[in-house]
């Protein structure tokens, strides 16, 4: 222990955060999540630099093409360049994703933490709703949302986050109930602070973690019920490239034209496999329980 | 899933939460099905019908009750056991549903069996190796799984293993002319066609099982390897463990003795709840492989606004859960000393 | 492969709700109870001509108000009843009684329940006379009786036996048939399957299929494989891309019939910029005719562009409109939208709808128009045409189950009633807001004409009048049925509405 | 500023129904203005169970606790934190593992809206024997008896009158609970506390307090004076045992 | 001393991943006696033990000679180790609330011991178990037998842990900080059980704990131990005549009943005792 005092020059987060993607690159398998998820927002960033066509133009006189011959990947039914509609696509995922998250996470946490942290009837009553929404199986409860309110992207969206939140709730709470009653939460409260700013200031930072671990995880879900969606036709609107309306449409052709629904589907498990490594890497990387390790 | 959302408090406020979270759920299932755009007497009426038959049969439904009205109606009649007739199939819901469901229950036990067989051990061997290279191997493997869009992995082994290979059934739950050859007695091809001694029958039957169950039995089995193996992680962290290897124990009995035996109910409580979500959500499995289960009524009646099929399969849903909850309660019971 | 003696049918069954004749709806029901109940009259399969099937011959009255049919003797329901006048009148007044989906056909032309006893009249056992209420084209209505459906005749005693709380046996026949035809219901499980097997006691020619399944697969690559792994005999719910690809499989023949109706582009003229005439000329020259019937529509369809199915009495030739961007730029121009506007179009998100739509989203960009999709299922997509709600529709509909030229024209063009509160749904020119009198009675004139030839150019001379105002709809492409069924069956019916398994047999 | 502090019959129940513990079943006792008392008694015997109902951390808890008279239950909460305040045990779990030295300082003067708080940081800090440097690491950059200090400036920085110890030295090593004694005798000495201490170590109690009690299962058996360690004057015969104990076990005589 | 039973001499031990060596060449010999290591929190007691017991996965240990009777056990394979594990060396762990398999009755993890060890049925396993139990002074041993670890009370674990450990009758026990989480009261009943049975069966002893007064009354040698290294070894009896500054500091830190109420003596650690060599 004697020992254990380090001088540090950095800032805690950076520092904090340093450490953590140093701690990611050292494994192979997270370190090619990251890989990845750099590719994607790369993509998603330089979209019209990348692609090599127009996703949206229609060549009705070039359709199904195999991949070659100016086209990485081959054209769908309506002519449109597979490969330069992947690239967009990576546009709308990285969307669903970031809005999925945003809403989902503070959401999630704030009830979660509030929940966990007050206990007793407020407790019961958060919990309870949380339980209805979780034992909605997620995909028919988006569909059933998306279907309520239209098939769109930004619906889609909605459906998704109200389908993700209750597990992200739970989790906080569960990590809220063994921060509530430590003694630095005690001491907050000697100290006058009201409620809200104990959850706020002290309950919330500590859940965050197995929160963002969560999140990530749940990134990984997020693409596959978009994809699913998309699928059974609730997703996105064509013609937006949503990689799984691409397979919805393209399955049609996949016994012929084996490209239509092949990119796609490996883009959807390429980048949900490259969240769920990374999530796993980060469990290891930001461990509560390492954490807490004296 | 963190497996504390089947950790319902005591058995006295069990009731209560029960009761609640199924009338929660019936309410927002009514909210919702206020909020479709389905028209369900469209359904039934035809797009050319007359204004006037129209709105028969909207009355006859009781549609233009107020909905509190309506509510309070189904409400009453579920208590007292009636769940309606579906608009799609004109049958008694329950009777529809006691004929889907078996089918979901065939596929995702047979799913399960698979995962678990295939999940548990992996997991444990990447725990035990945790940081080495079969860790990796299994993380990579098991993530796979989880990260594959199943309904394009399934069409892919669709053609082939049935196409090309033809090493497996197709669609549907046996060979086309068999339908209808074996009694519907409990619902479980598998079971009814040996009863009838239909040989012929109980293979094409597992024929066309076996693709669907694995890939589903695949992507649970991720889920169970992850869980399995950070379940065992915090296991051989304990000082137990190493009281273990003090006593001369090896690493196998330590691992299966004692390790392994402290994580048996966390275990079959994530299983359960794999299980439970199998049953639920194979929609998407469903759909590619039309195979007529529970997944796809639910999904088709929703889509139409078939309320009272889709409110009956929610309960059901809602019943499954608090069924995996006690279940889990049970199991901890029986098998943690400590809640005795 | 499929045993000898079945036929196994590939189709979707998920728009059969109910197998009771008075209540079904769409055409995979009507080719069901085609194979299980027998109707008075026919329509032949090539041709559509009227035949006789339970009533040997029938008569038309001088003063167009009456038809008196005489039952072939003998026939017997399954249930062994014989097939009296009584059942006929008995099934055509339960659907009046039951006023469900399939009592329009009889209301539209003026039947009502309360004069029901007057206008099914039954002069013995074997003579029954139906009284017209309103003027009208008795062939029409022989039409309609050739229809499963409406026309079904069921076995009124064995129904009866099954009654519950006055239901005129609704809830039994949901699931079990009580008909004369060839085959009768043995299990319809919804959405997976339903086995018609061999009524040993047909009146007719004894049919060779000793059982029918008809299997419900709506994944079309799924179809595909299994028809060519001979799996299944007969596919119906198969997709262009797959038909294209079994084309060239000598094991499994192609065909498509003519079937009901058009595919069209529709407009909601309470929009005030469809209203306007110009407008709506300018889209007809914004459609890929030619592109969609060969790129788009194959199988599904072909090219047509009059409200009136081709083949029926008066029918002209197309007007030959093809794409034409700065015509439409024009027009457009010239109705006060030269940049073009913003709208939206909805499609269900089904093959070959969205597929056209998307294509007939990109020529309407072209002139500026710019319209977003919003694609979804049948209820979204009709509900918003049927509340009025909506601006363009890619859609399929317009009649044709009867080859009578107004029954086109019914459900494209007329519309007694513009009013919001009138709420005529069945009407395409009530949902689109279309209105015009003049076409009104010229419809409702050429409707009871005696003389055939002089109707037949009251009919061109509605078309005509029609490519005129620019209706609120313009078809692009005529719906046409496929199927694709293995070689050695022999003697398939493609048309759902005319499909019979009777004569089908297997040749190895 | 020394306050005296008289607990009566303070009793509290945890659960309800069938599972209902009575944990404390009525504790009484009282404290001199600027005295040092301690509560001894066998683990689970309930003394941290008195302090966190003292502090009304925990506060369904029947009886009263009077602060120089005045009842703590009374006291608005800004008010009674400027009172008292605790520290506990464990170093490693009382301070949040992911606010650094400054936040945690500073939260209780925002709280308080007490003004020139760098000023206050740098004073509570020095007075803990603690480098102003200190003010930017975090608790995982900090050994256990840096930690402690550090919770005692929290505890010092709302300037209370009256000190609730948990244990303050258990989890330490006796180089580092010589500092933090060193360290809490200094304080009182300059500022005339009032602690409270509660310990399991009788040498620690007889090294810091004037009187102690010694509780079992949740009661007062006695009340002593320091002095009667040394020749273990104890009467209960629990608190006999537990006194000849530790002198054994100390070894000496 | 009559007989060395293990021998250690420059042993090092360094943690996968870590920088620097945890203990850093510590060299003693153990006979027939009992043997306490003192030192303050991390400075590598509990590794030293562990490393005795080849428990440290991930860990290099090298060392000049690291004999336990007669094996090096540097050289055993995990096989051979796994011989010597519980049977000839064992290790009383700290805290029996996390010691103990919570899901397994005691009893029966006690007699896991005997199982693994000895060539017999489950009954006679039992009845060595229940008289080892006995043995620790546990009252009514066959119903403590068939509790779980959570019903019983924390001297009561520890003692269960000491019969375990103890039921091979193994030549050396290593107690690692055995009744630190204890009450005082149960403090001195478990460590005379402890004491008793060491001195019955003649078996070497080593004492690892943080308490100066644990040592002196309980063993009869005193290993000083200061970051990784061993800074002075003492017999029990003269260990207030203890030369190095850190044991002296650590002395006159504790307070002590009777004694005077001037603030206590502070250690000022000083570099060079990083460096220095006992
Ligand atoms: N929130 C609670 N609910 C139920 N029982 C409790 C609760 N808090 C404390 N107890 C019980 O009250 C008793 C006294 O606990 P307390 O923590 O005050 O003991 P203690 O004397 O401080 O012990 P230690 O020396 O171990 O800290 C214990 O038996 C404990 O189990
Ligand atoms: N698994 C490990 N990995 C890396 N370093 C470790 C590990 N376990 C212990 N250490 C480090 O090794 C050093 C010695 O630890 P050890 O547990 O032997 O100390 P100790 O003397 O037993 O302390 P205590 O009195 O707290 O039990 C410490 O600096 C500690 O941080
Ligand atoms: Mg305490
Ligand atoms: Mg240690």
């Amino acid at each position: 222990m004697s020992a254990a005092v380090e001088t540090h020059t950095l800032p805690g987060w950076l520092n904090a955060l340093k450490n953590i993607l140093l701690f990611l690159l050292r494994s192979p398998t997270s370190a090619f999540g990251l890989a990845v998820l750099a590719v994607l927002i790369l993509c998603a960033l330089f979209a019209p630099l990348i692609a090599t066509h127009d996703p949206y133009v229609q060549a009705l006189g070039n359709t199904l093409k195999p991949p070659g011959n100016g086209h990485l990947f081959g054209t769908d039914e309506l002519g449109r360049d597979i490969f330069s509609r992947l690239v967009y696509g990576a546009r709308i995922t990285l969307t669903i994703i970031f809005l999925v998250s945003i809403i989902v996470g503070p959401v999630g946490l704030l009830i979660g933490a509030s929940a966990g942290y007050l206990g007793g009837k407020f407790d019961t009553v958060l919990m309870r709703i949380t339980d209805i929404f979780l034992s909605f199986p997620s995909l028919i409860l988006s569909l059933a949302f998306v279907a309520a309110l239209g098939p769109s992207l930004n619906n889609a969206i909605i459906a998704i986050a109200l389908t993700s939140w209750p597990p992200i709730a739970r989790l906080a709470r569960a990590e809220a109930m063994t921060f509530r009653k430590a003694d630095y939460i005690a001491a907050a409260r000697l100290q006058g602070a009201s409620p809200l700013r104990i959850i706020v200031k002290s309950i919330m930072p500590m859940c965050l973690p197995s929160v963002l671990i969560r999140l990530t995880l749940n990134m990984a879900t997020v693409i596959l019920t978009a994809a699913g969606l998309g699928f059974l036709g609730l997703g996105a609107q064509p013609p937006l490239p949503e990689w799984g309306a691409m397979i919805a449409t393209g399955r049609r052709y996949m016994l012929d034209n084996w490209w239509l629904v092949t990119f796609p589907g490996l883009a959807i498990l390429t980048v949900s496999l490259s969240f769920n490594l990374l999530g796993d890497g980060l469990r290891d990387a930001l461990d509560p329980k390492q954490m807490n390790k004296r | 899933m963190s497996f504390s959302r089947l950790r319902l408090g005591g058995a006295v406020g069990q009731l209560g939460s029960i009761i609640v979270t199924l009338l929660g759920l019936l309410v927002l299932t009514f909210f919702i099905g206020r909020m479709m755009p389905a028209d369900p007497v469209r359904a039934i009426v035809g797009e050319d019908a007359t204004r006037e038959t129209y709105e028969q049969v909207y009355h006859a439904l009781g549609l233009d009750r107020p909905v509190w009205e309506q509510f309070v109606y189904y409400m009453r009649d579920v208590l007292t056991g009636n769940f309606g007739t579906s608009i799609r199939t004109g049958q008694p819901v329950i009777q529809d549903i006691l004929h889907v469901m078996p089918a979901t229950i065939e596929l995702a036990t047979f799913a399960i069996l698979i995962g678990a067989c295939l999940g548990i051990p992996m997991g444990v061997f990447a725990a035990v190796n945790k940081d080495r290279w079969p860790d990796h191997a299994v993380r990579v493997f098991s993530l796979f799984g989880h990260s594959m869009p199943i309904f394009w992995t399934g069409m892919i082994a669709l053609i082939v293993f049935y196409a090309h290979l033809d090493l497996v059934g197709g669609s549907g739950r046996m060979d086309q002319f068999y339908i209808g050859l074996v009694d519907e007695r409990t619902g479980f091809l598998l079971i009814d066609s040996l009863r009838a001694g239909e040989m012929d029958v109980f293979w094409s039957a597992l024929n066309h099982l076996i693709l669907p169950a694995t890939l589903l039995g695949y992507s649970s089995s991720a889920y169970i390897t992850r869980m399995t193996r950070s379940f065992m992680l915090d296991q051989l962290g304990q000082e137990y463990v190493t009281t273990a290897r003090v006593k001369g124990l090896s690493r196998g009995q330590t691992i299966w003795l004692h390790a392994f035996g402290n994580i048996r109910v966390q275990l079959v409580t994530i299983i359960a709840l794999a299980y439970g979500s199998l049953l639920e959500g194979a929609v998407l499995i469903e759909t590619v492989f039309a195979w007529p289960g529970f997944g796809s009524y639910l999904t088709s009646n929703l889509i139409i606004g078939d309320m009272n099929a889709v409110m009956t399969c929610v309960l059901i849903i809602g019943v499954i859960f608090i069924g995996l909850n006690l279940l889990s309660d049970i199991l901890y019971r029986i098998f943690d000393p400590r809640t005795r | 492969d499929t045993p000898k003696d079945q036929l196994v049918v590939a189709t979707t069954l998920s728009n059969i709700l109910t197998l009771d004749p008075a209540a079904i709806t769409g055409r995979e029901t009507v080719q069901v109870l085609n194979n299980v109940y027998d109707t008075l009259v026919m329509l032949a399969p090539e041709g559509r001509e009227i035949k006789p099937r339970l009533a040997e011959k029938w008569e038309i009255s001088e003063d167009r108000k009456s038809i008196r049919f005489h039952l072939r003797k003998g026939v017997k329901f399954d249930s062994g009843n014989p097939v009296t006048a009584q059942d006929v009148a008995w099934s055509l007044k339960r659907l009046l009684v039951r006023n469900l989906a399939q009592s329009s056909f009889l209301k539209t032309r003026g039947f009502k329940l309360e004069a029901a006893d007057k206008l099914f009249v039954v002069e013995n056992e074997q003579t029954f006379v139906l009284n017209l209420p309103n003027p009208d084209d008795p062939n029409l209505l022989l039409m309609i009786l050739a229809q499963n459906g409406p026309g079904s005749i069921i076995d009124s005693k064995t129904v009866m036996s099954h009654e519950k709380d006055g239901d005129m046996g609704g809830a039994w026949l949901t699931l079990n048939s009580a008909g004369s035809g060839p085959f009768k219901l043995t299990q319809w499980k919804s959405n997976e399957f339903i086995i018609l097997t061999r009524n040993d006691g047909y009146w007719g020619q004894k049919p060779s299929m000793r059982r029918v399944l008809m299997r419900h697969l709506p994944e079309s690559q799924s179809q595909r494989l299994m028809l060519e792994k001979g799996d299944i005999d007969v596919a119906y719910s198969l997709q262009a891309p797959d038909l294209k690809a079994l084309e060239s499989d000598k094991n499994v023949k192609i065909e498509s019939v003519p079937g009901s109706g058009f595919y069209y582009l529709a407009v909601s003229m309470k929009d005030e910029r469809f209203a306007n005439r110009k407008v709506r000329e300018a889209l007809r020259y914004l459609i890929d005719y030619k592109g969609l019937d060969q790129a788009v529509m194959p199988y599904y369809g072909k090219l047509h562009q009059r409200p009136l199915s081709s083949g029926f009495m008066g029918s002209l030739p197309d007007q030959g409109y093809t794409l034409d961007i700065p015509k439409a730029k024009a027009l457009l121009a010239e109705a006060g939208y030269p940049n073009g506007f913003q709208t939206t179009l909805r499609v269900l998100s089904e093959d070959p709808f969205l597929k056209a739509a998307t294509a007939i989203q990109n020529t309407l960009a072209q002139a500026g128009i710019k319209a977003d999709l919003i694609s979804g299922s049948g209820d979204q997509i009709y509900g918003a045409m049927r509340d009025r709600k909506f601006e363009l529709v890619v859609g399929r509909g317009g009649g044709g189950q009867q080859p009578h030229p107004d029954n086109n024209l019914r459900s494209m063009v007329y519309n007694p009633n513009n009013s919001d509160d009138a709420k005529l749904t069945n009407y395409q020119g009530w949902r689109t807001s279309f209105y015009d009198e003049k076409l009104n009675k010229m419809i409702e004139a050429a409707l009871v004409e005696r003389d055939v030839a002089k109707q037949t150019k009251m009919y061109e001379d509605i078309q005509v009048y029609i490519d005129e105002i620019v209706p609120s709809i313009q078809p692009f492409s005529e719906v046409e049925d496929t199927a694709a069924y293995r070689a050695e069956v022999q003697g398939m019916i493609v048309s759902p509405w005319l499909s019979r398994f009777e004569v089908i047999i297997k040749k190895r | 500023m020394s306050v005296s502090v008289e607990v009566r019959d303070l009793s509290i129940t945890f659960g309800e129904g069938a599972t209902a513990v009575k944990v404390l079943p009525g504790v009484s006792f009282s404290v001199q203005p600027g005295e040092c008392f301690g509560l001894v008694g066998e683990s689970g015997s309930g003394k941290s169970t008195v302090l966190r109902c003292m502090s009304m951390l925990t506060d369904f808890w029947k009886g009263d606790v009077l602060i120089n008279g005045r009842s703590v239950r009374d006291m608005p909460l800004i008010e009674r934190c400027r009172t008292l305040q605790m520290v506990f045990q464990d170093p490693y779990g009382s301070l949040h593992p992911r606010q650094s030295v400054r936040t945690v300082l500073n939260e209780p003067l925002v709280i308080h809206k007490l003004g020139d708080r760098e000023e206050r940081m740098r004073r509570a800090i020095t007075d803990v024997g603690l480098p102003v440097s200190f003010l930017d690491r975090f608790p995982h950059q900090l050994s256990g008896g840096q930690r402690q200090r550090v919770a005692i400036a929290r505890a010092l920085i709302l300037e209370p009158s009256l000190l609730l110890l948990d244990e303050p030295t258990s989890a330490l090593d006796v180089s580092v609970q010589a500092e933090i004694l060193n360290l809490l005798q200094r304080l009182r000495e300059e500022r005339g506390f009032t602690y409270i201490m509660v310990t399991h170590d009788l040498a620690v109690v007889d090294h810091m307090c004037d009187r102690f009690a010694v509780m079992l299962r949740g009661e007062v058996t006695e009340i002593l004076p320091r002095d009667a360690i040394d020749k273990n004057r104890a009467t209960h015969p629990y608190a006999r045992q537990l006194i000849a104990a530790s002198l054994e076990y100390e070894g000496a005589a | 001393m009559e007989k060395t039973i293990l021998d250690v001499r420059n042993l090092r031990i360094r943690y996968g991943g870590a920088s620097t060596d945890a203990v850093r060449g510590v060299s003693f010999t153990l006979g027939r006696e009992r043997l306490g290591i003192v030192g303050e929190s991390g400075s590598g007691k509990s590794t030293i033990g562990r490393a005795l017991l080849r428990l440290l996965p991930g860990a290099t240990i090298t060392a000049d000679s690291l004999r336990f009777e007669d094996v090096d056990l540097l050289a055993l394979s995990e096989k051979e180790m796994l011989k010597v594990r519980g049977r000839r060396m064992s290790m009383i762990l700290q805290d029996p609330k996390f010691s103990l398999n919570p899901i397994r009755r005691v009893g029966d993890q006690v007699a896991e011991t005997y199982l693994r060890h000895f060539k017999c049925s489950r009954g006679e396993a039992r009845e060595k178990a229940i008289a080892m139990l006995e043995a620790v002074k546990i009252r009514d041993a066959e119903r403590v037998y068939a509790q779980y670890p959570h019903e019983i009370s924390g001297g009561m674990g520890q003692r269960v842990m000491i019969a375990m450990m103890l039921l091979a009758d193994p030549d050396l026990v290593i107690a690692d900080e055995p009744t630190s989480a204890l009450d005082v009261t149960v403090r001195l009943q478990v460590l005379n059980i402890l004491d008793g049975l060491v001195r019955d069966r003649g078996i070497g002893l080593i004492m690892i704990s943080h308490d100066l007064n644990l040592v002196r009354n309980f063993c009869d040698r005193v290993l000083i131990m200061y970051a990784g290294r061993v800074v002075e070894t003492l017999q029990a009896s003269e260990l207030d005549s203890a030369q190095h500054p850190y044991t002296q500091g650590l002395l006159a830190a504790q307070p002590r009943i009777g004694g005077s109420r001037a603030p206590l003596a502070v250690l000022d650690r000083k570099p060079e005792w990083l460096e220095e060599k006992a």
